[in-house]
Parts: structure tokens; C-alpha cells; sequence
């Protein structure tokens, strides 16, 4: 395991350390460094917050700043922040009108901002949004498996957009629930990750495997299959992600993601065999991302998210985003 | 059997100890299944907790303090499931002794199932999820069952423990449909779910701290 | 060697492919695929060309647009385009205030876009600057073995960006001309790279070596060292090109720039390391830079770049850009 | 003797012939100390050159038609270094020939000196610099000094051989100053140069042609 580190035990708050140096036109340290915030925030514009472990960057840190998000907050590896990391968000980013929770659903992510929740509750309004945009599990079909991957980005930048725009809580929360079926992601790994502070890989392939549905965290996918080309891998991510997307829109937004250790030129080649397949199955592709957004550590794989989207989300995505990661109009 | 402050901080000690123990042995298990964290997560929450607990004074404590210190410094080391999850669990054991210098057998059981319904309701996990639920959920009906027959504590442990060993054994049968895990259907059947693992660990730590 | 491809013939085209669709709010294919270029020229501006081998994405496809370049010409994999492709680029791109051909030092594309050059003389008035940001070789110390690597992301930037403003061709090959001492780059693998189409990694490494001095086309370096921490490794990196840069500004852009396989967590602590490291040097670090931007293939690695720049550069850097890989202001 | 476009059209062949031969080798060695891709510039350049110049009507063409389709081809076909190096080399060769419809020995060891000369000034490199002009330079002087001396091309050309082969070898004990090896330093010693090496492939494969 080879990674530009220094102890496991400092690698998250160095790299976090590293990313606020770097973007400190964005982004500020709250209070003990528990969480990242907006440099400016917005008088009486409903705050988002988001979070989750790190090992994903640049989720979420990447997505603070103008048209997203109001603060992340970051925990362990793989592992969700703590409940009074997301209330000292909320104390601080909270200015007024509400504070909406962007939440990837995994019960520890779940349970912590739940926790936070509660405790802010006496002195805050908060409404808690839960993103699982992962295909359906074999085995349960009432869509509880569904994890929270990397439509996140997609969820977070129209609610960010829409907040910016002077959306109200309310509202903010039934545009989420109107995205819920609408977006669709399923991720494939060519390798294994070691996760730092345990050393071990959570799932090693052989050279000629390949594990389908994978998360981002490391743990093992849908089904362990045979390595193949591109065609054969892309098409079969876009297959089911085609089917299992809510059918109310020909117009979609097409989101190549990379899992940390994939390079563009691979994501690009996957982008166009993802294209060709929607476009062939009746869909226009209107908007298009392609690069490393929600990562897994350093797993070679991507995955494909496929957003079915109105035009006045659309015209959401569209406006002005002044993040780290995500930047246009402005 | 009377139990202070100072027994609680023994048993946090214990507990700390244990998993600090079985913390390799928990993160294989979580390596099989999901994201081979969880010894670290239980040896991080369990030893803040334990140090938190010890700093207190007896003398200006009760019970009901211990376990909401524990569940508090608990809470801000470990995120993850088991962060929330055992935080409840202190946090309703201290509400269910609140106001007792001391501790009788009755209030230590009482204190226990509180623990098991704290995890229930945070996690919304049902038995056969595969979680720890399904150690600590026969653990609690053991213990209560064997202190409705007039046992004492340490046999009520005694009992807890041999259910939690059985609870935790068969979730090696169950899909998971809570947690990490619950994705991999069929693929988690033949392992033991780490939470309910380190459930038996714990009730173990507790066991031995009384049993003396 | 598991990537997302299909035949090692075609990847280029087909990522070059899913690149176009994937950005077609900039970029355009020229005539027969030779070369991409920006869906909107800018009638009596400089045109600014580039290209080189594929195995670099986002370089150079990716800075195709307003601000930057004009076309890019991509090679197969590793490998100078043709004087073909730059010579239709030439044609295609030049609206009459001549061409700038923007070419990093490797023989290869030396020579194929001097012949190119030569071969459009007769009809466009043609500058050449060529980029060699890499640090010295141990053994020459003419400054013939400097490569051009990633300090080719920021030549680039300004130049584009002075362009657009109407700098006239031979201000811009002297605007190049000033920056050549003041720009410096090292790089550090981690992993050898697999080349698809040879199927041999050019070099390879053990589990507790590195190569220090890499170029981004996988060929090895300076020298082996023992794998160590991050600090050990980036300050190393940052001192080198340190001492290297010529020191006439205490205002600094400093670039941590992935090579293809690294995630951003691991290029942030980069940065925070080399970032301590400039200003204990007593360096201003006035503007940041993060992210794959000059890939090798899917090489786990980075490089650290130092650009010692004057305000009316740093002006130009932050001037409206708005392709694929850089975007801001607009 | 005698060479028109029917023979130069068979010495393409030959080369592209070798050339696919050696392509494993040739790669091998360029993967020691450059970028492992050399054995396919010349493979895919020197195919399409063939192919071109096959195609090349014999009764319509002469030969620094021939050599100037093929210096096209080769270019459009591979960009690398060693496209814009072999291809200066045989727009040379077409220029040092110019207006004859056939060629005789002195004719042909002009080419291949135009050829080396091309090499040089489109690379810039000098003897030394461990790089395929420590086969060429050698080779043509060869050639040139046993035309002086009156030997028929068969032999200038086994003489070239001899020397470049003498001089691919010499490069084993060279610094690189050119090419992407040059950084490399003291590194690259004991490995001969790629460019050499398919310079002698390339000037076997002549030889063969015009020795039969
Ligand atoms: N909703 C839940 N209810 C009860 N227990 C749960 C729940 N989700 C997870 N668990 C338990 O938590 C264990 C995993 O804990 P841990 O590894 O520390 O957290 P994480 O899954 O966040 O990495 C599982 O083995 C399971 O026993
Ligand atoms: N400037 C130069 N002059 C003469 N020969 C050169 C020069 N640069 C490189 N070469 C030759 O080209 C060979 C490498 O060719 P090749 O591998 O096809 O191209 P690339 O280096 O672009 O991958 C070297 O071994 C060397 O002999
Ligand atoms: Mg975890
Ligand atoms: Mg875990
Ligand atoms: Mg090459
Ligand atoms: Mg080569």
C-alpha cells in the first residue's frame, strides 16, 4: 500500500487541512476544524448541509461554496461524521431559515445526522434529505439497499442551486423528493482499496475479475464477474441504470464518475459508450459530467449516474456554481 | 449486589480493555461483510469512553452521570453505525436509573434492557436483520428472564451472555437487510455479524466486572 | 492490466470521442478527427495550438476554449501527433493574426511540429515556444534534458489568457520567453504505467520503492529511492524545484498536479505538505492549483510545479477561462 | 547496377518486413530507456510506406517519386521521433536523385547518405548522443569510402552493415544527450539505443535487397 501519507491516524485532517489551504477563496475551517464551511454565507437563504466519511473527496468539501453547499462535514475514512461535528455546522451555518441535511443513505451516516438532528432541533429547523440513488439490491426489493453514491453530487448541486435562488426549506425538501426516483447510479471496481488505518483491502480481484455495484466504500458489490472490455462493462452499468431510473423524462443529464485511481482518458472512453447507449435507447443526453467526484479511495472503477431531469432543474443545474470542484457562470 | 460509580468505571475499564482485545479479530469480521472498521470504532469509542468515566469523581457522580458521560465522549470519537447506536444505548440507561445513588440488581437489568431498546429504536433494526440486534435482543430476555426467576445479577449476566453467544452465531444464517452489509444478499450468508460479535464481547467485559 | 478500453488501436479515438460529446459546449473535431478545436474561434486573435501524445488527459484537449487554447492535436498513446494533424489544426484555426504553436521538449513533437511549422510557412506567420519545466538531469546540465510536464498546464493558461486579452504574436513568444526560468515542475511515481498497445510497463516498482524525477511518459527517472511519508517525499519534490526556479518574485502559484491514479485526498496532502514547505521558504502562495490535470496513463503519482509569477501574470491567470478541465470567471 | 522503381518498391517491402520481425525487440529496448514504443513507430511508418509506395505505378513513377510517397506516408502513418526522422530522411533521398528514372551505385550511396544527413539535420544530434546517428554516421561514411574505393553497392552496403552494427553496439556504452532517454543519465549505460538498432535492421534489409 503505497499512498502519499503519513500516519492513518493524521491523513484525513492533513488532506482536509490541505484542500482548505487550496481553496481558501471558498471554503473556511468552523470552529475546531469539525466541519468546513462557505467563506460568505448568505443571509436568510436556507443552509445545506452535507457530510459523510472521508476517502471520497471531493465530496463533499469540494461542493462548499456558491450554488451548493453551505458546510460538509467530514468524518474517519469510510466513516460518518459525528453528531456534534453536524450541530456545530448547523449553530454556525444556520442564519435563519432552516437547515436542510444532505444525507447518502447509510444507516451510520443516517443515524448521526438523525442524532444531530435532534439535538438541534429545540433551536433550529431542520429537514433531512436522504439520497439513494444506487441500483436496487438483488436480494431486498424494497429499495432499503439502495445506497447513496454518486447522484449525491447531482442532488446536492440542484438543491444548492435551488437554495441560492431563495427556495424555501419546505420546498427544497419535495424538489429532493421529486429527484429521489429520478436519478440512478451503479458503480463498477477493477480493484480492491486498503483502507489506511486497517491496512487490509476490504475485497481483493484477481486480474481478471471485476466486482459489479460496488459502493464507495470499499465493500463488496452486487456480483463478482469475469474482467472485460469497456463495451461489455459500460453497457451493462447503463443497462441497468436505464431500467431502474423513474422513465419521466427523455432529457437527461449522463455523470461519469470516477472512483479515485481511474484516469480521464478511461472515463471519457466510458462516457462515450455510456452516451452511445442512452442515446440509442430514445434518450437525449443535455448535460454531461465526467470526472472524479465522488471517489472510493484509490479504487480503479467508475460509475455511471444516470439523471432524468425537468427543465427547470435544468435551468437549476445550469446556474451559477462557484465551488472547488464544480464551477461554471461565475 | 451494590453497585456505584466506581463499579461502573470498572466496568467501562473492562469493556475498553476487551475490545482493544478483539479489535483485530472484530475488523476481519467487518472486513468479510463490510468496511473492516468496526474493531476500531469500538476500541476508539470504548477506551474515550472508559477515560471519560474515570476522570469522574465518585464522590459527585451517580450512575446516571457514568453512563451519560460514557455515551457523550462516545458519541464525539466514533461516527460510523456503532457511534449513535451505543450512545442511545448509555443515554437510555442513564435516563433508566436516573435518580439512584446506587445500583440494585433489579436496576442493573433494567439498565441492561434499557441498552438493547436504545439500540432497537436508533438503528429501527428487527431481529433477523443481522445486526447486533440479534445478540443483544435475546441477551436482554435472558437476563430479565433469569432475575424474573430470582437469579442474581451475575447469573443474569451469565444468561445474557449465553443467549448473545447463540444470537451472535446465528446471524452466520442471515441475510443482512441493516447496515453495510445489507447489499450483499446471499453473499454475507456463513459470517458472523462483527456488531453482534462485539455485542457478545461486551456483555462479556460486563459479566466478568460483576461476576468477581 | 485492467482498464476501462476495448482494443488498444482504438482507445485513443474513443476517449478522444467521449471527450468531444462530452464537451460540445466548447469543442469541436476538426476536419477527419485530426484535431479538436473550439467550437468558437475569435476572429484576429493569436490562435494558440498544442498537442502531443494521448495518455495525458486532461492536457491538452481538455484546455480547449475560451482563455486558452485554440486546438489541441492528440498522438497515439505517448506519441507526437503528426506534422499532418497540427498542419490542418494550423489552417483550421489561424484567422489571420498567426499561430502559436505551444510544444513541450521532447524530441518527438520537436521535430513533428518543427516540420509542421516548416510546412505552413509559406501561408501563416508561425511562433514556436517550447516548454521545459521539468527539473535538471544529474547528468547534462545544459537544460536539454528538461521535459516539458505539467508547468505546461499554467504556460498554457497565460498564454491563452494574454491571447484572448489581443496579445499580438511575437509579445505572446516573448511572454513565453519570460516565463521559461520561472516555471518548475518534479514529479514522483509511485507505480510504473502499462502502455496498451506494448502491454509492458515501461518501468516497475516494487512494493517499497519509488522513482523520483519522472517525466509523463512513464520513462523512469532521476533515481530509485525507498518509499516514505508524504512529507519526506513532497518536501523533497519541493525543494528541488525550489531551488530551481529563478528567484525573482516572492509570489507564487504552486501546482500539485496528479498523474492519472492518484485521488484528490492523497494531491490535497500533497499540497498541504508543499504549501508549508513555500511559505517556510518564504514564498506567498497567491493562487493554488489541485488535481489530475497532466495524467501519465493511470500512474500513481504526482508532480509539484512552482511558478514564481509577476502581478499582471497572476492577472492573466485569473482572467475568464472556460474549457473542460480549468473554468472560471465565466 | 541498375535501380528503378520496381526495386526500391521491394527494398520498402524488406524494411517493412523486418521491421515487423524485430518490432518485439526493437520495443524491448526502447522500453529499457525510453518509452518502450519504438519497435511500433517503425512497424506502422515503414508498413504504410511500403504499402504506399506498392502501390506506386512503376511505368508512371521514378524514384524520388518513391521516396517521397514513402517519406509522406511514413510521416501521416507515425508521429514519435522516428517519423519525422525517417521521413527528412527520404525526402533527402528523393531530393539527392532528382530527374533520374534510374539509379546507379553512386546514385544509391547519394541517397543514403542524403538519408543520414536528413537524420541529422532534422534531429540535431551528434555522434555520441547515443542515438540511431551512431548507426547511421558510421554506416554512410562506410558506404561512401568503399564507393571510393570502387567497390560495387553490394559491398559499400556490407560495409555500411559492418559499421553500423559496430557503431548500434558502441551506443551500449553511451550517455544519452537526445531523445527521451537523456535525462536517464548515467542509468542508461550498458544499453544500446533502439534508433541504432533499427538503423541496422533497416540497412540489413537493403542490403538484402540489393545482394540477392
Ligand atoms: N441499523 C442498525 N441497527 C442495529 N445495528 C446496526 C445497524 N446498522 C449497523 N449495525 C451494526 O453495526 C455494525 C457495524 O458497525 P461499524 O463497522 O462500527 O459501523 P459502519 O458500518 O458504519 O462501519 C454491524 O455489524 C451491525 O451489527
Ligand atoms: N534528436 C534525435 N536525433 C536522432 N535520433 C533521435 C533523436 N531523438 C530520438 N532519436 C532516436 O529515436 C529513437 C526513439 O524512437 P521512437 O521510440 O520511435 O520515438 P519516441 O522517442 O518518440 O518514442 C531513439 O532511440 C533515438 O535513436
Ligand atoms: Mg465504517
Ligand atoms: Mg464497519
Ligand atoms: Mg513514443
Ligand atoms: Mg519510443
Amino acid at each position: 500500500m503505497k499512498k502519499f501519507m503519513n500516519a492513518a491516524e493524521t491523513m484525513v485532517a492533513e488532506s482536509v487541512e490541505g484542500f482548505v489551504r487550496a481553496h481558501e477563496e471558498f471554503v473556511v475551517f468552523g470552529a475546531d476544524r469539525q466541519f468546513v464551511r462557505r467563506r460568505h454565507l448568505v443571509p436568510g437563504k436556507a443552509a445545506i448541509i452535507s457530510g459523510g466519511g472521508a476517502g471520497h473527496e471531493p465530496m463533499h468539501v469540494g461542493f462548499v461554496g456558491r450554488g451548493m453547499l453551505d458546510a460538509a462535514c467530514v468524518g474517519h475514512i469510510f466513516t460518518s461524521p459525528t453528531p456534534g461535528q453536524i450541530l456545530n455546522a448547523i449553530e454556525d451555518v444556520d442564519t435563519g431559515a432552516g437547515c436542510l441535511l444532505v444525507v447518502k443513505n447509510y444507516d451510520g451516516d443516517l443515524m448521526n445526522f438523525e442524532m444531530a438532528a435532534e439535538m438541534a432541533s429545540s433551536r433550529h429547523r431542520i429537514e433531512m434529505v436522504i439520497v439513494s440513488d444506487d441500483i436496487e439490491t438483488a436480494s431486498t426489493n424494497d429499495g432499503r439497499g439502495r445506497r447513496g453514491i454518486a447522484g449525491t453530487v447531482i442532488v446536492e448541486r440542484l438543491l444548492g442551486a435551488a437554495a441560492e435562488n431563495g427556495m424555501a426549506l419546505a420546498d427544497l425538501k419535495t424538489l429532493a423528493a421529486g429527484l429521489a426516483s429520478r436519478v440512478r447510479s451503479m458503480g463498477v471496481a477493477l480493484t480492491g482499496v486498503t483502507v489506511p488505518h486497517t491496512r487490509r483491502s476490504t475485497f481483493s480481484l484477481g486480474p481478471e475479475e471485476i466486482e459489479m455495484g460496488v459502493g464507495i466504500h470499499g465493500e463488496p458489490g452486487r456480483s463478482r464477474e469475469p474482467f472485460s472490455n469497456a463495451d461489455t462493462i459500460v453497457r451493462h452499468l447503463s443497462e441497468v441504470v436505464f431500467n431502474e431510473v423513474a422513465p419521466v423524462s427523455d432529457k437527461a443529464l449522463l455523470f461519469v464518475n470516477g472512483l479515485g485511481g481511474t484516469p480521464p482518458a478511461e472515463l471519457y472512453l466510458a462516457y462515450n459508450v455510456a452516451h452511445r447507449f442512452m442515446q440509442g435507447h430514445g434518450l437525449q443526453i443535455a448535460r454531461s459530467l465526467v470526472g472524479t467526484y465522488a471517489s472510493s479511495l484509490d479504487m480503479q472503477g467508475l460509475s455511471i449516474s444516470l439523471a432524468l431531469l425537468r427543465d427547470e432543474e435544468f435551468t437549476l443545474w445550469d446556474s451559477p456554481v462557484a465551488t472547488a470542484a464544480l464551477r461554471w457562470g461565475c | 449486589m451494590q453497585i456505584g460509580v466506581t463499579q461502573l468505571q470498572d466496568m467501562f475499564g473492562a469493556i475498553a480493555e476487551a475490545m482493544r482485545r478483539e479489535k483485530e479479530r472484530l475488523c476481519e469480521l467487518d472486513g468479510v461483510i463490510g468496511d473492516a472498521d468496526h474493531g476500531i470504532a469500538m476500541e476508539i469509542g470504548f477506551s474515550a469512553a472508559a477515560t471519560t468515566v474515570a476522570a469522574l469523581d465518585p464522590a459527585a457522580s451517580d450512575p446516571t452521570t457514568v453512563f451519560n458521560s460514557a455515551a457523550k465522549s462516545f458519541l464525539s470519537a466514533v461516527g460510523a453505525s456503532s457511534g449513535p447506536l451505543y450512545a442511545t444505548a448509555f443515554m437510555r440507561a442513564g435516563s433508566s436509573v436516573k435518580g439512584k445513588p446506587i445500583l440494585s440488581d433489579d436496576d442493573m437489568v433494567d439498565a441492561f434492557e434499557a441498552m438493547a431498546n436504545g439500540i432497537k429504536d436508533r438503528g429501527k433494526a428487527d431481529p433477523g436483520d443481522k445486526t447486533m440486534i440479534d445478540a443483544w435482543v435475546p441477551a436482554t430476555a435472558a437476563a430479565r428472564s433469569a432475575r424474573l426467576a430470582g437469579k442474581p445479577l451475575g447469573q443474569c449476566l451469565s444468561a445474557a451472555l449465553e443467549a448473545a453467544v447463540e444470537g451472535a452465531e446465528a446471524t452466520k444464517d442471515m441475510i443482512a437487510a441493516k447496515g453495510r452489509s445489507s447489499r450483499l444478499g446471499e453473499r454475507v450468508i456463513g459470517h458472523m455479524d462483527p456488531g453482534a460479535a462485539s455485542a457478545v464481547v461486551l456483555i462479556e467485559a460486563i459479566l466478568r466486572t460483576f461476576d468477581a
